[in-house]
């Protein structure tokens, strides 16, 4: 067996190693006082007064798009995400007139984000590009049946929220929702559009 | 002196009939040898004692009291060692045990 | 000095003397002696703790400033609270007492342990007349004393019936008894120098700008002193005794509650009062220009804990041989070559001592690191048997 | 002053008391590290007392040594050798009773002899404070050649414990 080569010790003079380690804490600990985060300082985050910088691409729990007002969503209840949602957390009725008719917008839409897994498959699936991935994290209860079903009221949010969070996908989505409804518009010129309190923007 | 002689020769002697009896008795070596370092500080007081109160140089008896001191240590470091040694070769730190060289 | 500052300066000392004054209307003489006894007691028994509970909060800021974090600051404003919030979780805690420990020395161990850690204060200097006992044997006092630290932290080892536990202590005895011989023998040029013992007088004897660490010899021994009250009060990188990722947490492994918080006082309350000690013998105590002699005590003994709380965020542990090579084979030897020169110092007048003091230092050092190269242990080699 | 001084007196005899009952406990306890703990205490309270003597440079070395260096290195001998000192193995050998009682019979006739002797005190001695430099003094001057022969004889101790404990190397 050989011996491993030992390296060529740097320092010369006995010593000057643990100096230059405690000028590291040194300067470690003086940088703690005057420098900002990405030049060497303290990069801790103060929590509840400062919030972590997130990146555009982070989801976490569904919510709802509304554009104009929250009892006109974009959403028309068509169950598509409910029925796609692996773990069965969405849960989505019609809303139906005094007549009896039912109405292209939903009455209950609830969603279990103690059940949620963060898939974002309701988001894939959405025909209506009502449904997107939000990315509030504050959202401990105390009761996992109670707490953690979040109703329409909650869950719906204006558009200019999610021009907010996720500005790049909210300006695609914009531009291919205006191209198709000015398509639609100039299809139909002649007639009033069915829905127009709905979907205008 | 606070406190009569006698009183205090009293006490060193009780503390060294202690001392005696324990190395009599104890069965183990370091136990001997903590009855021993009594009887050393037994003598220790009766120094410093006669050093306070009857000798002609008052610093006589404390001289001496450094050396019992320092002879108490060596005894402590050599009978430990040989407590050591003994109990890495025989096994057994018992005085009774060791009987080798019993005719 | 003006009027102001000599007001400042014995501040402390005048209120004690006005209490004495008061007690002494009422009365009688012996009880002006107990409460001079008493006030004094009191007045350490506070400070001890006190010390301690903010030196763990100076201790967790300054890692944590060295670490890049901020370190506690949640309670109360800049964490000044976090101390007591720690009492008061300690005091909370259950206290679990291992089944087959030895019951009685088990409790006795964190409390014995306080003791020497407490009376050592009684030969602190603060300031001008500050020192609650100026013994003739001061400096002897304090070496003696903490020297029976040993002792508590064995019980507590043994006690636990824990094999960490007694890895942790024999550690302790052996890491202990080993830096108490240089540390005391650099404190002997210092004593041959002011020829005195009392606290008091070596820091009298070090009048003005004279600190003992401007000299060469006491520029060794304050070094040598240093490194052996590091190791004494088992702070890393001398912290084996309680090596956290080898033996949980060594001799206090099995202690919990209130008992693990008076391990961990007296812990703290030595690493001050040997800084201050250190600061006494070679720093030249309360002696200062401008301030107030206890607000320079205070400034140069934190500075030194500060110095110990860099070590602990800068350097890793020993291995258990290097511990005992850099005592006995380091700074054993150099204790002695210091107490040469601190002769030849005296005795040669003028800058050739200075010059020569040095030189022969230098040359020793440098000679017993040569001397010292590390060992590289042979690779072992395990052969399977078949 | 008289009340201190009686209390002083009476902590003195209690101090006494307290070390004969703690040296008791070092040579009865079955467990050796008790008795060494014991041993320690006894060693306290007789510094204790060298201080009652003035003698404070030796308090301190009492404590320093004894107390800080003997005991520790009992102890750790103690820690090595422990499994066989159990519970179980009869710590005394059979001789308590006759050790007894020539120890009763020895402290009778010397404490007879100590009270009968008329002690010739000193004054100038009991009126003396002996301070750390009259003791180096004496130790450079009158004693030296006890000192060095010590000193020769600690180097000698600390060599031959070495010797002795060294594990000797497997061939």
């Amino acid at each position: 067996m050989t011996r491993p080569q030992i390296a060529k010790e740097k320092n010369p003079v006995f010593g000057t190693g643990i100096l230059q380690g405690m000028w590291v804490t040194m300067k470690n600990f003086i940088d703690s006082y005057f420098k900002k985060a990405d030049q060497g300082g303290i990069f801790t985050i103060q929590y509840p007064e400062e919030l972590c910088r997130i990146s555009e691409n982070s989801r976490n729990f569904p919510f709802l798009v509304y554009d104009a007002a929250p009892d006109s969503p974009r959403c028309t209840a068509c169950g598509i995400c409910e029925r796609e949602c692996p773990t069965k957390c969405i849960h989505v009725e019609m809303a139906k007139d005094t007549a009896g008719k039912p109405l292209r917008k939903p009455a209950v839409f609830e969603i279990d984000y103690g059940l949620c897994m963060n898939c974002g498959m309701c988001e894939d699936v959405c025909p209506f590009d009502s449904i997107f991935m939000d990315r509030v994290y504050e959202i401990a209860g105390r009761d996992r049946t109670k707490d953690m079903l979040i109703g329409k009221d909650a869950l719906l949010k204006p558009n200019a929220y999610f021009q907010k969070i996720r500005p790049k996908d909210a300006a695609d989505i914009d531009a291919r929702r205006k191209a198709a409804e000015a398509k639609k518009a100039a299809a139909a010129r002649p007639a009033t559009p069915p829905d127009a309190g709905g979907t205008a923007s | 002196m606070i406190i009569p002689l006698p009183h205090v020769l009293l006490f060193s002697l009780a503390l060294f009939g202690i001392g005696a009896y324990g190395v009599l008795t104890r069965r183990n070596i370091i136990g001997i040898l903590i009855s021993i370092e009594l009887m050393l500080n037994a003598a220790g007081i009766n120094l410093i004692a006669f050093s306070k109160t009857t000798a002609l140089a008052p610093e006589t008896g404390q001289i001496f009291a450094v050396f019992v001191i320092a002879i108490a240590a060596m005894t402590a470091t050599v009978g430990l060692a040989i407590v050591l040694a003994l109990y890495r070769a025989r096994k057994t730190v018992f005085a009774d045990e060791v009987n080798l060289l019993k005719w | 000095m003006n009027p102001a500052m000599s007001f400042l300066d014995s501040i402390f000392v005048n209120l004690k003397l006005w209490t004495l004054n008061l007690i002494g209307h009422f009365l009688p003489g012996w009880a002006v002696i107990l409460a001079s006894i008493v006030i004094s007691g009191v007045v350490i028994l506070c400070l001890g703790p006190v010390i301690m509970m903010y030196l763990t909060l100076l201790e967790r800021k300054v890692v944590g400033r060295m670490q890049n974090r901020y370190g506690p600051n949640r309670v109360g404003p800049w964490g000044l609270l976090q101390p007591i919030a720690d009492g008061i979780k300690m005091f909370t805690k259950e206290d679990i007492v291992p089944t087959n420990a030895d019951k009685v020395i088990h409790l006795l161990a964190p409390i014995v342990i306080v003791v020497p850690a407490l009376m050592v204060f009684l030969v602190v200097p603060f300031g001008r007349d500050m020192t609650a006992a100026d013994l003739s044997i001061g400096v002897l006092y304090f070496i003696a004393v903490s020297s029976v630290t040993t002792l508590p932290i064995f019980m507590g080892s043994w006690a636990s019936r824990n094999k960490y536990s007694m890895i942790g202590g024999m550690r302790t005895a052996a890491q202990m008894i080993s830096y108490e011989v240089p540390m005391t023998l650099a404190v002997v040029p210092v004593i041959m120098m002011s020829q005195s013992l009392s606290t008091a007088s070596i820091v009298n004897a070090q009048e003005g700008l004279r600190w003992f660490v401007f000299t060469p010899w006491g520029l060794a021994g304050f070094v040598i002193f240093f490194i052996c009250t590091v190791a004494e009060c088992n702070r890393p990188p001398f912290d084996l005794p309680e090596a956290e990722s080898e033996l949980v947490a060594g001799f206090h492994t099995e202690y919990s509650g209130m008992k693990f918080a008076l391990f961990y006082m007296a812990e703290y309350m030595n690493a001050f009062t040997l800084s201050a000690i250190a600061v006494t013998l070679f720093l030249g105590g309360w002696q200062g220009p401008f301030l107030p002699s206890w607000v320079w005590f205070f400034t140069k003994t934190f500075a030194l804990i500060f110095a110990m709380i860099w070590f602990r965020a800068t350097f890793p542990r020993f291995r258990v041989d290097q511990l005992m090579g850099i005592a006995w084979k380091l700074l054993l030897p150099l204790t002695l070559v210091n107490m040469l020169v601190a002769g030849l110092w005296y005795f040669i007048p003028g800058i050739t001592g200075w010059v020569g003091a040095a030189v022969i230092l230098a040359v020793s050092f440098l000679g017993l690191t040569a001397l010292n190269k590390p060992v590289i242990p042979e690779k072992r080699v395990y052969l399977l048997e078949n | 002053m008289d009340i201190l001084n009686f209390g002083i007196k009476v902590g003195i005899y209690a101090l006494m008391a307290g070390t004969l009952v703690l040296a008791v406990g070092v040579v009865t306890l079955r467990n050796l590290f008790h008795s060494a703990l014991c041993l320690a205490a006894t060693l306290i309270g007789t510094a204790a007392l060298y201080l009652v003597f003035h003698a404070e440079f030796l308090a301190a070395v009492q404590i320093l040594l004894y107390v800080g260096a003997v005991v520790t290195v009992i102890i750790f001998a103690i820690m090595l050798t422990e499994h066989i000192a159990e519970r179980s193995v009869a710590q005394r050998n059979r001789q308590s009773l006759p050790a007894l009682l020539g120890i009763l019979v020895l402290i009778a006739v010397t404490g007879r002899i100590l009270l009968k002797t008329p002690w010739a005190v000193n004054p100038a001695t009991v009126g003396a404070r002996v301070t750390v430099a009259d003791l180096g003094a004496a130790l450079m001057g009158t004693y030296v050649f006890p000192f060095e022969l010590v000193s020769v004889i600690l180097i000698a101790a600390l060599i031959g414990a070495v010797i002795v404990a060294k594990k000797e190397k497997s061939s």
